[in-house]
């Protein structure tokens, strides 16, 4: 039957029923007979997330908080390159940015804690210890390096801690990111005048980039409403801190922080609206549930 | 065409393939016969087909069974068919198969999973002499997998032959990859002859990635063979339900959802066996499940199973499942079925296509819903109100014989044959037209220099020069006494490498 | 089925009479070796036969008859004919030379068994003959390649089965036309026999002389064998130190030829002689060359002069390294290093040169008498010559392998190190039990340290691997110096001269096979060949005959010897591929 | 006794099959390519030179002249006593075996002989050969493990790669031959 009609023969040569989507089942039609029935089953655009924009400007936040973490950095760090601030200074700071920084921590943090406070007390010491011992071997490790080169080096590094760092679930700093902060800020302090100051940068290297994502990453789940408020101020700190040492710094870091808070989000709204994807049985069927409960 | 000649030629593994002179495969078909056939239908044209794929046998799957069972047939029916695939190992060169199938083992460099290397341009010497050699009239490129299959197609149209492609796969519109695929398709598909789908599913999805005409997308099935997959009730122990499972162990056919549904049932039916027959890398996630439910004697995983092996494992059972997340025509559900089991699968690609639904239990793709539909059966197999296996099997038969797939293929043969191939400038229109500007711009210019080296060698080895292949294939070419000499050479000479000496 | 009669050349032109030789079974071939001459008594001939079978394990047999027409033999057919029935046998040829003609004609008479009628079956069977002429002498004394050792009686292969047929068939080739036994016959050296007086007196005395000579040398040696290895190698500094002296391993290495060589046992089997000979050769060579560079060294006193320019090399090369490790330690070639480290580093191996200069000073009154004590060592040949040679050297550039080791080291160090720190950068980790790299997170304090710690080693490496490079260059060029003395070593130990010797002067002895020449062709007449041998490629004469030695060329191929040199191993590469340490 | 025909290569070069008939049993036959071509030397030497001359040209160096000279001396040596093959002569004697020898330009003639007990069967095969596919003739060297084994394969006319009739001719009666013999 199907053999007898192949194509070639008219497909209203003998219509004997309608056509059925069914392989077993020899037909009365042709092998390449197109139906009206053809792609009935063609789907577009089923789960297309239709975004807010005030939300999305609100996810943003964390992406230039992060940036101006970057910028408080080197604010930091040009401050001291050109003597404004001294190490002991920076380092009462830093003290006096940690403990509060800390209690905070400890108060949202409840009463559920994996670690004992003695492990924390114990890796402060191990970071102090090492830190203070490689200060004067960190000081003359570059010294024979030009300096532009350890700019570069240390501005690639950043736009990697950038780029890599969690945005999605920053609990704490997935280990790439942090690693290239530290590595630049490690570049960075070895420019320094003395040892001293090699030691400050970096125990601000350790605040900046592995202390406050964690700190900032429990205000988000315990505290939702202060989290708008805190990148709101890392955002200003950054600008001004930047606009002390550099003015004209400080203007592109607005300008980039608005971009990134207000343009971005509009544009992913309006992409949006263009997107056209199609399904159909052909789709390989994901798997929703979660399979893991059956493991583990 | 008794059932012995059927068992001898099923499955380039277990036939006698490389051993079995074709003079000793003329035992099997005895000459008068099939001179008598052949007269039978001396008005129709005879095709010279030969077939393209990077994946033959040693290598094995389902396109690697279709494309030899397809050539079998058609040999049967007196066309004359070669193969043209890439090496594998040290099996370069020629080889000769059952029936005297020709096969070509091309020294072309394996890229990425036994899929070679494309530059388009690199292979046409090679395939050019097997083309003008065989005297070819007709390329079928199989799998768009396939790279050798795409260049081919290529090449094939630059020398002014019919092309015909087969799609044995499915594929999303989701994802970067897909969509550089599907333009290599739309590419390469776009002045082909004729293309074949292996189900309804299939064609849409063809259609809607090479942005074809869908008249010139033929649905034909795949086949298998019943005489190889008979039920045998003695096998199976009735004192307790067997669900088996033959598949690879990969993320596409679902094994996570198994892994799901095993713990699932075997809490509720203590007298439930799965037996699971196949090799992969999500076996380890069967295996854990095993550990942590303690399942090891109800559970058995078998590993990696010939397909000779496979009807034994099948008759051992009650009930054949099948996970497959994606699937064009899935083979293995209709196995299952000739093996006279009672057949649940998943709701996706071609299936629903595939079996009536008096064989066949649908149901969606989440262990919940397989659950539903494993329960339902097994709840009837407990009443015992199943048909007996060798009506199922009596059922499933007639469905699928490579045949009549055979027979199809022919008429798409004479209607690609029918059709003109496009002339350079034509088919740069069409490039250009069809997939965009950049790809076109891209493959009208490839193209244009495939028709510059083919001219180049046409002035460098002619082609008066090429000696013209005997012919050792089909019923009606093979058994002249020219033919003799040939066979006996050529399946003489079977030291692996040692007959080839490729520079 | 053709009838193949192998026909020796020498015979071409005898006269009249019986031929004798074997017909090879299975084959349906047969072997001619020789012609008895009228008269002969047929007893006597079949007397003969038994006891040349007896001493060569052939079966001789009366092939059949041979007949060259004189004047004054008419009328011999007949007789000829009458003969097969004196000597029954299942075939009976008859081969009979016209003149004029070159070809021979050939009658195959069959025994009484089948139908009786010579001319038919000789009439038919004409073309179905082939004769195939053969130079018995070369054929009697060359070696058939590849060598099989079992005899050919179980072997298909035809020509093996006439090469030996030929060859143990000597006994037969004994009686000569001068002797006065009662049958006269026609081989290759019935012109009188073939032998050189020196090989007949060498064969002769070679036995006893060997006897003598292992008396004297092995006793000594095994004497000196029993002290050395038994008692003092088997002690663990010791062994391994002689593993690493080339000095020690030439000498066991030379003793075991000696013990080969001067072995009782007369050597069997071909490969064996051929072993022994070769050994024996370039063991002459060897000492012939070493007597020359003894000569040389003690005319003159040449040792003196050399002892007056080692001292100053030695030196001098101290100063050229210190030069270098100023440079080093200033900015060479312009590269910016740490140069806290690079200051450890330099007076470290400056502190190392000073000592090694001091050593050299001690040394410097005795180097002239050690020189000439070693320099008796070219007595036992060459090859000691230039191992002792490679010793020194090895000795004196120790200072420069020191550099070697300690660069390597700290550079293997600092690149292991930074590859597992660069895994916790990256944030991965090498999992032992999987063999593979993991992920896994960090604590902050971990993470910490490490990229401290990365970061330090980065930064020092550049000057670690500065000083690591220049040593080992250091060290490569005194390898391939001692390479360079390795392998002209293992040439003068492994080649075989003697084999390569043969088959310049007396190709036919080695024959790789056999090739065929086509002669005549006449019409009437059976094929014609003439069997040639075709001699052993000097290719694999080599690769056949060489002496195995401990062959010391790079144990690992380049790729992976690069690769070590780049993760900072250390190699070792002039090491025997025999000795198993590390 | 002795014919010779005409036949081209697979380049299309033309080759000469002479077929000596010795007897019923053995024949020889000798596949002779074209010889060296003057012509073709010539211009191979004086582009050779030319360019060494413009190389002279340039640097005054009179060394690049002779050592132009050497090389093309060398390498014309090496080409007729390495490379260049006058003609390929296959020997077949029934019951006694098979002697293939390849004689140079230079007359460097390199033979083998395998015997009849070692030769399985002489066949026509089919090979992928530098970017096409030939037809050639082979001899399958029986495996001395197992009686219908191949332990190798010995290809006849390697260097003048005659096409599929000449080979058809020469199959033939090597085939009759070994089947009248054995």
């Amino acid at each position: 039957m199907g053999a007898n009609s192949g194509p070639g023969a008219s497909p209203c040569a003998s219509p004997v029923g309608p056509w059925r989507k069914v392989l077993y089942a020899r037909q009365p039609f042709p092998d390449n007979h197109v139906d009206r029935r053809f792609l009935e089953e063609l789907r577009r655009n089923i789960r297309v997330r239709q975004y807010r924009y005030w939300a999305v400007v609100r996810e943003t936040g964390l992406v230039a908080q992060q940036v101006s973490c970057v910028a408080v950095f080197i604010t930091l760090w040009s401050c001291m390159d050109q003597g404004r601030l001294g190490p002991s200074v920076l380092l009462w700071a830093a003290t006096g940015c940690a403990l509060p920084g800390y209690g905070l921590y400890e108060m949202l943090g409840g009463k559920d804690r994996e670690r004992p406070r003695l492990a924390d007390l114990q890796s402060a010491a191990v970071f102090l210890a090492f830190t203070f011992g490689f200060s004067p071997v960190l000081k003359t490790l570059t010294e024979s390096v030009s300096t532009d080169t350890v700019y570069a080096m240390s501005a690639v590094m950043l736009l990697a801690h950038l780029l890599s760092f969690p945005y999605t679930q920053p609990s704490p700093p997935g280990s790439l990111s942090l690693n290239a902060a530290l590595f630049a800020s490690v570049c960075l302090a070895s420019r320094l005048p003395g040892a001293l100051h090699t030691f400050a940068m970096l125990s601000w290297a350790l605040l900046v980039f592995a202390l406050w994502p964690c700190l900032l990453h429990r205000l988000r789940e315990r505290a939702e409403w202060s989290f708008p408020w805190a990148a709101g101020l890392v955002c200003a700190g950054g600008v001004g801190g930047l606009g002390a040492v550099w003015p004209g710094g400080a203007l592109l870091l607005s300008l980039a922080l608005l971009v990134l808070t207000l343009a971005c989000p509009l544009l992913l709204v309006c992409l949006q609206r263009h997107k056209d994807n199609i399904h159909g049985p052909w789709d390989e069927a994901e798997i929703r549930e979660d399979l893991s409960r059956f493991l583990s | 065409m008794g059932q012995k000649k059927r068992s001898g030629r099923v499955h380039p593994p277990t036939c006698p393939s490389e051993t079995q002179p074709p003079a000793a495969a003329r035992t099997l078909d005895p000459p008068n016969s099939s001179k008598a056939r052949g007269f039978g239908r001396e008005e129709r044209a005879r095709h010279r087909i030969c077939m393209v794929s990077d994946f033959f046998y040693p290598n094995m799957g389902g396109v690697e069974s279709h494309i030899y069972q397809l050539s079998q047939c058609l040999i049967e029916k007196g066309h004359k068919v070669v193969i043209a695939t890439h090496a594998y190992g040290n099996r370069r060169g020629i080889r000769y198969l059952t029936n005297g199938l020709k096969v070509y083992y091309l020294p072309l460099q394996v890229m990425y999973n036994q899929s070679t290397t494309t530059t388009c341009i690199h292979s046409l010497p090679l395939l050019r002499c097997v083309f003008v050699r065989e005297r070819v009239t007709v390329v079928h490129a199989h799998s768009s997998f396939s790279a050798m299959a795409h260049d081919a197609l290529f090449h094939a149209k630059t020398m002014g032959l019919n092309t015909v492609f087969t799609d044995h796969s499915l594929f999303g519109f989701a994802d970067l990859s897909s969509v550089l695929t599907n333009k290599l398709l739309t590419v390469s598909l776009c002045d082909t002859n004729h293309i074949v789908c292996v189900s309804y599913t299939s064609k849409e999805n063809t259609v809607l990635r090479a942005a074809l005409n869908p008249d010139i997308v033929s649905v034909i099935p795949n086949a298998v063979d019943p005489t190889d997959f008979t039920p045998d009730p003695s096998r199976r122990d009735n004192s307790k339900i067997t669900i088996v499972v033959v598949s690879r162990l990969v993320y596409r056919k679902g094994i996570d959802l198994l892994g799901g549904i095993i713990p699932e049932l075997c809490t509720k039916h203590h007298d439930l066996y799965f037996l699971i027959g196949g090799e992969g890398p999500k076996r380890i996630v069967l295996e854990e499940v095993r550990e942590k439910y303690q399942l090891h004697d109800r559970v058995r995983l078998l590993g990696a199973l010939d397909h000779k092996d496979v009807r034994d494992v099948l008759v051992q059972g009650h009930i054949f499942l099948n996970t497959s997340l994606t699937e064009a025509f899935c083979m293995a559900i209709v196995e299952g079925a000739s093996c006279g089991l009672q057949v649940v699968s998943t709701r996706v690609g071609g299936i629903p296509e595939v079996l009536p639904d008096e064989l066949v239990t649908l149901c969606e793709p989440t262990v919940s819903s397989l659950c539903a539909g494993l329960e339902t059966v097994i709840a009837r197999q407990r009443s015992g109100k199943v048909p007996p296996p060798a009506d199922i099997h009596s059922k499933v038969r007639t469905l699928y014989t490579w045949r009549n797939v055979a027979e199809r293929t022919e008429k798409v043969y004479d209607l690609a044959c029918r059709q003109p191939v496009l002339p350079l400038p034509a088919r740069l229109q069409r490039l250009q037209s069809h997939c965009g500007a950049f790809a076109g711009f891209i493959f009208s210019f490839l193209a244009v220099i495939d028709f510059l080296f083919l001219f180049f060698l046409q002035w460098l080895h002619p082609d008066h020069l090429i000696d013209v292949a005997v012919d050792a294939s089909g019923p009606h070419s093979c058994w002249g006494p020219s033919f003799k000499k040939k066979a006996k050479d050529s399946n003489r000479a079977w030291p692996p490498g040692a007959d080839t000496r490729h520079c | 089925m053709v009838l193949k009669i192998f026909f020796p050349t020498c015979c071409n032109t005898a006269d009249s009479g019986l031929l004798i030789g074997r017909w090879i079974p299975g084959q349906d071939s047969a072997v001619v070796l020789a012609v008895i001459h009228y008269p002969f008594i047929p007893g006597q001939v079949k007397k003969y036969l038994s006891e040349t079978q007896n001493q060569s394990q052939v079966d001789l047999a009366v092939l059949g008859s041979w007949s060259l027409p004189k004047d004054g033999q008419e009328g011999m057919d007949s007789f000829l004919k009458d003969l097969s029935t004196i000597f029954p046998n299942s075939r009976w040829l008859q081969l009979s030379r016209e003149i004029g003609k070159r070809g021979f004609a050939c009658q195959v008479v069959h025994n009484r068994i089948t139908p009786p009628d010579p001319a038919q079956g000789g009439t038919d069977k004409k073309d179905q003959i082939i004769f195939i002429h053969y130079d018995q002498r070369k054929v009697m004394l060359s070696q058939l390649h590849p060598i099989h050792e079992e005899s050919p009686g179980e072997e298909s292969s035809e020509l093996r089965a006439v090469f030996h047929t030929v060859a143990q068939s000597g006994p037969l080739f004994l009686l000569d036309r001068y002797d006065e036994g009662p049958l006269k016959l026609t081989h290759w050296q019935s012109e009188g026999r073939e032998a050189s007086i020196v090989v007949e007196l060498s064969k002769q005395a070679s036995v006893p002389l060997c006897i003598v000579l292992t008396w004297l040398v092995l006793l000594s040696f095994q004497l000196f064998l029993y002290v050395v290895c038994c008692r003092i190698l088997n002690i663990w500094p010791v062994q391994f130190i002689s593993s690493k002296m080339s000095t020690c391993v030439q000498t066991a290495y030379r003793t075991n030829h000696f013990q080969t060589v001067f072995s009782t046992k007369k050597a069997t089997s071909h490969m064996e002689f051929m072993r022994k000979a070769n050994i024996f050769v370039s063991f002459l060579v060897d000492m012939s060359l070493g007597l020359l560079l003894v000569s040389w060294l003690y005319r003159e006193n040449h040792i003196s002069q050399l002892a007056n320019t080692l001292v100053p090399v030695a030196d001098h090369v101290a100063k050229e390294l210190q030069e270098l490790l100023e440079w080093l330690m200033g900015a060479p070639a312009g590269l910016k290093m740490n140069r806290a480290l690079d200051q450890v580093l330099g007076r470290f191996f400056l502190y190392h040169i000073h000592l090694w200069i001091s050593y050299i000073r001690l040394m410097s009154p005795f180097i002239e008498m050690i020189l000439w004590y070693v320099g008796l060592s070219a007595c036992l040949g060459l090859t000691f010559a230039l191992s002792v040679l490679s010793d020194i050297v090895a000795l004196l550039t120790f200072h420069i392998y020191c550099f070697y080791v300690y660069g390597a080291r700290l550079y293997c160090l600092k690149v292991y190190g930074l590859s597992s720190l660069w895994r916790l950068f990256c944030g991965k980790k090498w999992n032992v039990l999987r063999q593979r790299v993991d992920s896994c997170s960090y604590d902050l304090d971990q993470l910490f340290i490490g990229t401290l710690l990365f970061t330090i080693l980065l930064f020092l490496l550049p000057t670690t691997a500065l000083y690591y490079l220049v040593f080992t260059l250091l060290r490569l060029v005194v390898v391939m110096f001692q390479g360079v003395i390795h392998l002209a070593i293992d040439l003068i130990n492994s080649f075989p001269l003697f084999a390569m010797g043969l088959r310049l002067c007396r190709s036919y002895r080695l024959a790789e096979g056999v090739k065929f020449r086509v002669l005549c062709e006449e019409p009437g007449t059976p094929l014609h060949l003439m069997m040639e041998i075709n001699p052993l490629k000097c290719s694999s004469v080599l690769q056949r005959y060489r002496t195995p030695t401990y062959s010391c060329y790079p144990r690992d191929s380049w790729v992976d010897l690069c690769k070590k040199l780049f993760m900072g191993e250390l190699i070792y590469p002039w090491k025997h591929k025999t000795t198993k340490t590390d | 006794m002795a014919e010779k025909n005409e036949f081209t290569d697979i380049n299309g070069k033309a080759i000469l099959l002479d077929c000596q008939n010795y007897s019923s049993f053995c024949r020889e036959f000798t596949v002779s390519s074209p010889k060296v071509s003057l012509c073709k030397v010539i211009v191979c030497t004086c582009s050779v030179w030319l360019f060494a001359y413009a190389v002279f040209f340039v640097t005054e160096n009179t060394a690049v002249l002779s050592s132009a000279i050497i090389i093309t001396l060398v390498g014309m040596m090496m080409h007729i006593h390495l490379v260049k093959v006058e003609h390929e002569t296959l020997l077949i004697i029934g019951s006694l075996g098979v002697q293939l020898s390849t004689s140079y330009a230079s007359g460097r003639e390199s033979t083998t002989f395998i015997e009849m007990s070692r030769i399985k069967d002489i066949v026509i095969n089919e090979a992928v050969y530098m970017q096409s596919i030939i037809y050639y003739l082979c001899i399958l060297i029986k495996d001395s493990g197992d009686p219908n084994g191949i332990a190798s394969v010995v290809p006849l006319f390697q260097s003048s790669k005659p096409r599929l009739n000449c080979l058809v001719q020469v199959y033939k009666s090597c085939q009759a031959i070994i089947a009248q013999t054995r």
